[in-house]
């Protein structure tokens, strides 16, 4: 790296960051249906034995993929999050009173995390009016039509999952694991990536990047998927 | 899920015949997953996934699934050649707009004015929402792709649904193992018995009431 | 073209496209400075002499480039826009008060027009707040925080240049020419595209389409730019 | 503009060495744009764009201008090896956030409080906001650099702005032909003074009171 790649780099380590995770951070996870879900931050933070943390993302994934190993492990106090169908310990946990689980339409959920990321306050959407969607919101009226104000969402550390970094933090995702991972990276106030390939400053050509790197803070290499997926492991049985 | 395999892939297999050429189309988890396995080879439509896709095709076979190509169930899907990734906001975007012709949604309860209830069993099961409530809202067409009855035995459709509600009078057509029954302003009107039913069966098997043209078609 | 291909296709002509462009037509433009503006379709409402457009997008360009021509021959009766600096014509338009002009802060009226291409109803933001911009909006307290209500634009009909277009109306963009054109593809009814080149279904990497096809609903090919830049005619004088 | 060609790059080149390694900027149109061609060469910053470019770099040499590759001005510029593109939404997305580390702007007039105006002559040219009041009122450091007197003669830099306010006390610097003045909490300081200047000739073309402290650096 010359002078100006070492300036702007962003490379570290799993160490160096899972010092900004701990007990009860207020957490944002890229991923949906576990793909996407960062496995080398999931298991830095099992590993750590980090607890009480506040999450913020699309769903519960499954009981031993992705970020519903944390569920899985008790490590989770509260959610906010669209569905934890597939992970039927979420929903056991919620039932015991274990974990707070706040729903939001998974549409609602991620323009709230865009929100965020982009400094707004919040929007107005007609979705869920007239359900139990609209219970402790305020009802706005513009232009004769009535809405839901919904609120912007931000999190102290977002954790996402990338296909290829740049040393400056320029991401590209691979395939459908994109979902929420560029939203959470923009919402955070530390966004740690990790990334399936680190690649040199001016690698990346600028008409794909998906995250520009001014909204990385530490980038780190992953170690890979260490789950079985769901319909894996269906087939094995 | 309840239903056997064959009647889960009849419900699928019936539910696909409602497509027709240049449809944006959305698929719910569970039995509406399977319609894309069933798209007649004449007609083309686009499917998307609230994960992020725009133009996946019918489940590859076994050995050549990709983990990171998957639907918004998470179960691995294929490309086709007119496909496109892009955020979650960007595909709720496209559903808040109307830009869908269709959605197949699966369903805890329907009601005989169309409401729809798919994401709490009160006391019981309270999954979320996921997506449900954006595409039974905004989608320009939603069909329900459900067993008739519950795993319980109780008809699931209703004359007013007892669970919380995913959206009220958005459900157009009813696609069941048994039957299949269209959402009108006079009411539910049985369009088609499956094979191995009577009308008086479907009757049986539901609570809301059924009008009963003369004739009745068989699928 | 195979059954499938011609069945997705949105190819279409200039001609067929101007059909949709009339006089009063609410009409979203995508480019900034110029750069972006799709000069054929330019060329072709000029040619077509409709008027009394109602423009909605990021500037009025220079009175010799882009979607400026349309404001220097007299075309234009309503423009929202953040700057109208770069092009005098427009200035003395409204001062004569035959340009009706409507000014957004910049990023809100970006956000404005993804809103509406986004089915929201508008959003908060704390920009502009204490300054003309609160002018004639609401204003919403949210969690403690006093913000304005901004309003979500659509319109009847958005032109956009793309650099490469499918047939289904997969589009990618070129360098700074992307800036409002992703933006107002989604926003309005009708969104026809002018691309430097159309290929064939499956030519595009899923991975670097900037706008879906589901959201073009014509694709033209591009004559490509038949103007002088404002930095080419300073030096050439 | 007004000034002669060496002193509106003499106001750059100053602004230039408020510039430090690992920022973001964002250069207003007119002689903030002019800075992206005097960064010092030990020092590494990311220059962003409201038309969606993150990491560009100084003018291109004459005939490799690239049409498609401008700044917010329209002007063109070079690329960096970080650079990215995105649509004006993300670009904003950044500077309502607030990751911008500063922004160098032009002014009409600017308070001794730190108020600026920047996009209406009243009753006489109405250029429009552009994207002034995102940055000014959203980036982490705001400098506005700018000729020290109007077209007209008269000073822009006011006790109180009498043109519509683009932001509230949200300049930090004030880098001009004549002089970088800090506003501070007591007041507006005469950091340094031009060479061909005193301290003096400043004071007279400025309106705003004036904080001489006993040092004054020349630049």
């Amino acid at each position: 790296m010359n002078e100006r790649e070492k300036a702007l780099s962003k490379v570290s380590t799993l160490e160096e960051a899972l010092k900004y995770i701990n007990d009860g951070t207020v957490l944002m996870f890229g991923g949906f249906g576990g793909i996407g879900n960062p496995p080398t931050l999931v298991e830095g933070i099992l590993q750590k034995g980090v607890k009480n943390l506040f999450l913020i993302g699309n769903d519960t994934g499954f009981p031993r993929v992705g970020i519903g190993r944390l569920v899985t492990a008790g490590r989770v106090k509260k959610i906010i999050t669209s569905h934890i169908g597939s992970n039927p310990v979420a929903g056991e946990q919620m039932h015991r009173g274990e974990l707070d689980v706040e729903f939001s339409p998974q549409g609602t959920l991620a323009e709230r995390i865009r929100a965020g990321g982009m400094g707004l306050g919040g929007f107005l959407t007609d979705v869920g009016i007239g359900t139990m969607v609209e219970e402790g919101k305020q009802k706005i009226v513009s232009l004769g039509k009535e809405y839901l104000l919904e609120t912007a969402l931000t999190a102290e550390v977002a954790i996402i999952h990338a296909d290829r970094a740049d040393t400056f933090g320029n991401l590209t995702y691979i395939r459908s694991a994109r979902n929420f991972n560029p939203l959470v990276a923009m919402a955070a106030d530390i966004t740690i990536v990790e990334a399936d390939e680190i690649v040199p400053l001016g690698t990346l050509d600028p008409e794909v990047i998906v995250t520009p790197g001014v909204y990385v803070d530490l980038v780190i290499p992953s170690g890979g998927v260490n789950w079985k997926w769901a319909w894996e492991e269906k087939k094995g049985t | 899920m309840g239903l056997g395999r064959e009647k889960r892939h009849l419900v699928a297999s019936r539910a696909a015949r409602e497509l027709k050429t240049g449809m944006i189309v959305n698929l719910g988890i569970g039995i509406p997953t399977l319609v894309a396995d069933y798209v007649p080879p004449d007609i083309h439509v686009v499917f998307q996934a609230e994960n992020g896709i725009l133009g996946y095709g019918p489940t590859p076979r076994e050995g050549e699934e990709d983990p990171f190509l998957c639907n918004a169930g998470g179960l691995p899907v294929t490309l086709s050649k007119e496909a496109s990734y892009f955020d979650s906001t960007v595909a709720f975007g496209m559903i808040r707009r109307g830009l869908l012709d269709l959605t197949i949604l699966g369903a805890l309860q329907v009601s005989e004015e169309g409401d729809l209830a798919n994401w709490i069993v009160p006391g019981k099961r309270v999954p979320g929402m996921g997506g449900a409530i954006e595409l039974a809202q905004k989608a320009r067409r939603v069909i329900v792709a459900t067993e008739h009855l519950a795993r319980d035995g109780r008809p699931k459709i209703l004359r007013a649904c007892t669970f919380p509600l995913t959206t009220r009078k958005s459900v157009q057509l009813i696609i069941t193992d048994m039957a299949v029954i269209q959402v009108t302003e006079q009411g539910l009107v049985l369009q088609e018995v499956a094979k191995e039913y009577e009308p008086g069966d479907v009757v049986q098997a539901t609570e809301a009431r059924l009008i009963i043209p003369p004739h009745v078609e068989r699928f």
